[in-house]
């Protein structure tokens, strides 16, 4: 029934922050590339155009920039034991729907991950020993080192345009920047954005303490920068709304505004809007994926073959499609055999925030990732020992836009209506801002994607099944960290303080963060992973996955600039080696 | 239907006749003198934008409940207008009609147990269909309590009867009472603070309240002035498209700046702000 | 994207914004300081202009707002009987029905498989009426910038025409949906918005019930009915002018109906 | 997982025309009555309160009063070897969703089926031999006759109020009337409603051809009623919006105006809106039901058991919850063997619309069933030799309130749209009238129910699916028939006419009628009927199924007088025979 396309040399199923890098990369190569996108054309003009981008309740209320859950959700819940029922509204987390994918509602931070972070398992080992880490934990190394993929974090960041300050250049610790990151050949392509008054208040609380603040890394320009593909990204104007929104400005390096404009001029490239990949097609030994199957916006079915696959969607939908497609072994925690679905992490933020009665603080002013952080207790850059757990986060005072709908803090004890709760949002809607923490995760033997038994989507198959929950690690690490945090505040004298740190079940009701990882993992071990060190399935040669989903678990940052590093590690050995020679690269 | 059951019917759609016009609209229509022909003028706009805008899915009755109940959310008081005042019932009516009542975009199979709190929101009810259910289960309790329908109550009745839905102590037949009501309040404080567009945030008595400016300018000369309250007249989007407002060459408004009584500062001192 | 592309926007949107007021909201809403004398006219005047002006696009962007406005005065155009859909508010009508649950297909079957389908089998499509619009516009303009190099909004109206007949006889090919589907629903929908009742926006001023002689919510009739072959001239009332008083109302509710002379006046 | 309900007396399934009469006279015995309705509680005040009731997008266009098809919808298709797709929104026809069912927004006409009609087959076979009808028709006698229902048809026009003139009064011929109905034991109970100018113009115009006019019989009463429960209908006030809306008059009869006023007041009856019956569980040896599993409007599940088990939802859900249940053999085209969703039919309406350059008909006034019609070419009134087709229909003049949205006479030739098409608008709306033809249609072998493959309702049980075309019998009727309104409209004085007889195939989309039959179907011999003449299950003795499913074939009339009159026959079965004796009855 599906009819069959002529061949063509590379599909990325997704057409978002890595399918565009990865699309335009292979274009120049001479490849014919088709990009298929399950959402529509969008860019800053008109799509994100002025007045109606800052619209609090279309895009944050309705999300009209995220998935549409009417054709396709997950199922969620805490533990094996509980039955998992639809995710029937977003809240938690927030995949994009359309080109651009989430790089076009994103908050804009770049972080590189520590050199630990790909080292978790054996430095952790090293340093502590097992009985650090429950056993339920299965944290591991990524089969990749900081040091090989820090020329792709160079190169992504030069492709954005990110703005911040090096603490560590060359192995020389930079004055301002963050002396706890991993050596970097070269400084960010732009300084750092301007300070907000929050951000300033904190600075100079945490060097009283004797923390090392530094401006966060964001692909907020600072200035208006033209990128190696000769792309102009403009300059932030800090009109507040940033993240859950597309940027007017094309300010917030995205594919939009980074690699599309030349990406769409190249002969060698396609775009399908519109079409939704429902499955990829192997070969009788299923060593090797002969085409993708796709429905597009009239209903009809197509398979478009190809020789190179690369599935750039996002996470959850990275995993579903393996598991739809009989790629890989499915995971299974009774035994803790089978790799697809292994592994699901997210975050663990908290927040304190901080009331003045007569402070100013413009809160709707900002952008996203406009904030000053200190790193010292991030990772494993403070000593764990009888702490009870591993990983940390990074703490910082951001100033991302504050909007009324969403963001409108009261202290604790004002009851949720009536006339004191109204007086309370009048008083510090502008007098508050909040210290935020975000905490790392680390995977576990139940924590796991597969295919819900019951429920399915609008095409008939069945939809991912989250199953999760934090463990005492998360919770310990995050109420040690929010009560550091907490201390901070107390420093920059707030007249009242909230709280609060991560504690009780993982719920998918509250925004949390879009900072979903694992389920197609990396690693050196087929064993105990998805993809090969290249991103390469270790199962068929031909496709590559891409995405947080290799995160064997995750870091005290947001994920974006690794991701971003690894798109290129892998664009690296598809083009050096994969495409000279097609077969399995390790 | 009987003579005297429809003659009912006649006397109570005439007495939620009033509640059918978007709140404020009555009060502002009176006849003024020819006088301040200005501020006529304004009133009029004002009055017939209001009255320009019908409901499309609440019916009387439920305008009624719903203008009383959201007036204790959001209470009118020295601070300024209520969530009635600013038009939340209408704003409510406007997202019921539209995509948000009827859950567009939102997964809508079954089955639907109750499942657990994390797992958020398992309704067969669209949130059209619970705000139907709600005030109608409501009102039934009330008739029982009080043999009154939520509008005809004292307003201490009424804050008993929304403090007894809050906190799940009165059972309604065909929702949860805390998921009726948390869908409510939910929607009053986004109706209180969402661009005007959408019916609500009238006169942008929400973002006054709290010193919002709405659609944003360029703040870069303002970022770094710290500790100094940005005071603007708030923009809607609408403002920009009707050309109301005035923007620059990107789109972005130019905030009219106000002086700490509220009034437009002098053109000078306008653009020293910017 | 670059400095001139952005200066490129906001000539765009400028040019685009008049279209982003509701049709005749512009013309209205001019505050002209007209002579104290005739206040009463003004009076109605102002409501009229606040009432379009009051009513801003919730669904369609600027883009979307010129195409319609341009679009839908062909289908209905302005003439010696009167306004066209555009100047009734047909365009703001369809905004409101694709916010609506109308647009998103409430209450109807969206669950797959799509395929196409025979005739008899009707709707069979994975978009929503809402998707429908934004692909079919997208589309359509694509088609007029390959031949024409304009959007469809800046063309002739003899190209528009020979547009719109194209999309009607299916002979243009669009890439996100069929063609006719597309055209039928607009078609459809402008047709609604020139006669639905005033409260969702189109049929401004009762354009469309005056046209055909209808009078809107119904009056009594039993003492009329049987007056064989004589017009029923009143003037149209719509809910809304129930439910803000402007129309009276019998003990039951209905509309008691202003009649009219020959010469339409009152 | 479902609760278990304390049991009760009688269930019925749906609380609409049939189940409120059923309820009514039930609880009144002292049984104890549940009604579980899917859709909500509606009633005349303050649901169809004006000025709203008179909306025509709403309640025309959006359906307001009408099935929700994103929980449950039918699959089409025209023939077995096409594959069915679901009917994804309401066209041909409109099933009810809420208490008072399609008979809140019906149109009112209330007609007795012709004796003719419920001795089809053998009075067929008699006068015209085997030959008249094709091998694949599969039309049968009913097994009850109408001297059988004259009482019941009496019993319920009575209840409803019907307006209209008697033609045939204990045999004797009563001018005015209408001549060829079955003989009648009483006059209607209110007088006709007045006569509107187009009807008078097809009055005068087929009384010169020789016909017999007379008025339409109606619920919508002609002056303020009183009926046998003291329930008030007030009188018709002509205001047009009738058909498709609810009527705030509360002068065309229904259930909310009829029945309810005093059944709510009832004790021994318990109403339960927002609850979906999904199922009807048999005892071990299915020959008994015991309860109904249904979900309310939280999602949870709860089986109601009960001793008497009445279907009284509309045609399609009746069929479809015997199918899901297991109560009776599905049929099976192929062998033409097994009963539930054998002889599914319809209506085959045509109409011709006459336009005037002189006369003004103000046709947005009238009533649902306003107007003039003639009798003769119905069911067996006229003879059918050599016409190659059996059955006929009514031919009438009809104002039932022409709104703009949904009514456009423009000649024929007129574009669809654009300056011509606002012209011929402008001219003839007012201008023109349409005549009806209101065909029968017979039953055939592969027109039937059954479940679908493939999709599914949102419970995620299978939808009915529904393979149905229009056969050359009814064609060559339609035709015939449509040929004589012509004939009647130039009569009649019209400038220009649009002919429209039935023709190609049956399609899913325009409105034609909710005139649905058959699929769970009555008879004497249990090989070829679902229920006996009782309207009871043959297999299952506590399920009684009611309504327009219960007729094995299509007459030529609206079908609710006749519901209304199987639904008394039912209950004196239930009365007098199976509530002193449970056990099957025939």
């Amino acid at each position: 029934m599906a009819t069959k396309l002529k061949p063509v040399d590379v599909v990325t199923i997704g057409v978002g922050l890595t399918g565009t890098i990865l699309a335009k990369e292979l274009a120049d190569t001479g490849l014919k590339v088709v990009g298929i996108e399950r959402g529509r054309w969008r860019d800053t003009d008109p799509d994100f155009a002025m007045p109606g981008v800052h619209d609090e309740l279309k895009y944050v209320r309705d999300k009209e920039l995220m998935q549409d859950l009417s054709k396709e959700t997950i199922t969620f819940r805490n533990a094996m034991s509980d039955t998992a029922l639809p995710m029937r509204q977003l809240g938690s987390f927030l995949p994009g729907e359309g080109v651009g994918g989430a790089a076009v509602h994103w908050g804009g931070l770049t972080w590189r991950f520590l050199p630990w972070d790909f080292e978790t398992k054996s430095q952790t080992l090293a340093r502590y020993g097992a009985n650090q880490v429950s056993d339920e934990c299965t944290m591991q190394d990524w089969g990749v080192t900081y040091k090989e993929l820090e020329p792709h974090f160079n190169r992504f960041e030069y492709l954005y345009g990110v703005s911040g300050k090096a603490g560590n250049l060359q192995g020389k610790i930079i004055p301002g920047g963050n002396p706890f990151e991993g050596v970097r050949s070269q400084e960010y392509p732009n300084p750092p954005l301007k300070t907000a008054y929050s951000s300033a208040m904190f600075k100079q609380a945490v060097e009283k303490m004797g923390y090392k603040p530094f401006p966060v890394p964001t692909a907020a320009n600072s200035r208006a920068y033209k990128n190696e593909y000769g792309a102009t990204i403009q300059a932030c104007v800090y009109c507040g709304y940033c993240q859950f929104f597309a940027c007017e400005m094309g300010a917030k390096a995205s594919p939009q505004t980074a690699v599309l404009p030349a990406l769409m001029k190249s002969p060698n490239y396609e775009l399908r809007t519109l079409c939704n990949v429902v499955k990829i097609n192997l070969d009788s030994d299923k060593k090797r994926a002969v085409s993708v199957t796709y429905v597009d916006s009239r209903g009809r079915e197509f398979e478009q073959p190809a020789d190179l696959i690369l599935l750039t969607s996002y996470v959850l939908n990275n995993t579903r499609l393996m598991l739809l497609s009989g790629i890989g072994k499915p995971y299974d925690p009774a035994s803790n055999t089978g790799v697809v679905g292994r592994n699901y992490a997210y975050q663990t933020p908290s927040s304190v925030t901080c009331f003045f009665e007569d402070k100013n603080f413009n809160s709707f002013m900002g952008a996203g990732g406009l904030g000053v952080a200190i790193d010292e207790f991030n990772g494993d850059n403070f000593d764990h020992s009888g702490l009870g757990f591993i990983g940390g986060g990074f703490i910082q005072a951001g100033s991302n836009g504050a909007r009324p709908i969403e963001i409108r803090p009261v202290p604790q004890g004002t009851p949720r209506w009536g006339g004191e709760w109204k007086k309370a949002v009048s008083k510090y809607f502008n007098r508050n801002f909040s210290i935020t923490i975000q905490g790392a995760c680390q995977s576990y033997r139940g924590n796991y994607l597969d295919l819900d038994p019951t429920y399915r989507d609008a095409y008939g198959l069945p939809l991912l099944r989250m199953t999760f929950d934090r463990r005492e690690n998360e919770t310990k690490m995050s109420v040690w960290l929010t009560n550091k945090a907490a201390e901070i505040a107390k420093a920059i004298g707030p007249s009242k303080m909230n709280v609060n740190p991560r504690t009780g079940k993982y719920t998918i009701v509250p925004y949390q963060s879009t900072h979903n990882t694992g389920g197609t993992v990396m690693g050196a071990d087929p064993a105990t992973s998805v993809v090969n060190k290249y991103l390469q399935s270790w199962d068929v040669h031909n496709l590559f996955v891409v995405g947080a989903g290799n995160f064997p678990q995750n870091g005290g940052y947001n994920p974006t600039g690794t991701v971003g590093a690894l798109t290129y590690q892998a664009l690296e050995a598809i083009k050096t080696k994969y495409l000279k020679k097609p077969g399995a690269l390790v | 239907m009987s003579e005297s059951r429809s003659r009912r019917n006649f006397l109570k759609s005439a007495a939620a006749l009033g509640a059918a016009v978007p709140a404020g609209v009555a009060a502002q229509s009176k006849p003024a003198p020819h006088a301040d022909h200005d501020k006529q003028h304004a009133q009029h706009m004002r009055a017939a934008a209001a009255s320009a805008r019908p409901y499309m899915f609440l019916s009387q009755a439920e305008v009624a409940f719903l203008d009383a109940a959201v007036s204790h959310l959001i209470p009118k008081d020295e601070l300024g207008p209520g969530a009635k005042e600013a038009g939340v019932t209408y704003f409510i009516d406007q997202q019921l009609f539209g995509g948000y009542g009827t859950m567009a975009k939102k997964y809508t199979q079954g089955p639907w147990p109750e499942g657990t709190p994390q797992q958020g929101y398992q309704s067969p009810l669209t949130p059209a269909a619970v705000y139907r259910a709600g005030i109608r289960d409501t009102n039934e309790y009330c008739k029982k309590t009080y043999s009154k329908t939520f509008d005809a109550l004292t307003r201490a009745q009424q804050d008993e009867v929304l403090k007894g839905l809050d906190g799940g102590k009165i059972e309604l037949e065909q929702v949860r009472s805390q998921f009726f009501f948390n869908m409510l309040l939910n929607n009053t404080v986004e109706g209180f603070f969402a661009d005007p567009v959408y019916g609500g945030n009238r006169d942008k008595a929400g973002w006054k309240l709290v010193g919002f400016p709405g659609v944003a300018a360029v703040y870069t000369p303002f970022i770094e002035k710290h500790n100094v309250p940005y005071k603007a007249q708030p923009v809607s989007i609408a403002d920009i498209t009707g050309k109301v407002a005035q923007v620059d060459e990107h789109g972005h408004p130019i905030h009219v700046m106000l002086d700490d009584n509220g009034h437009p500062l002098s053109s000078r001192a306008q653009r020293g702000t910017s």
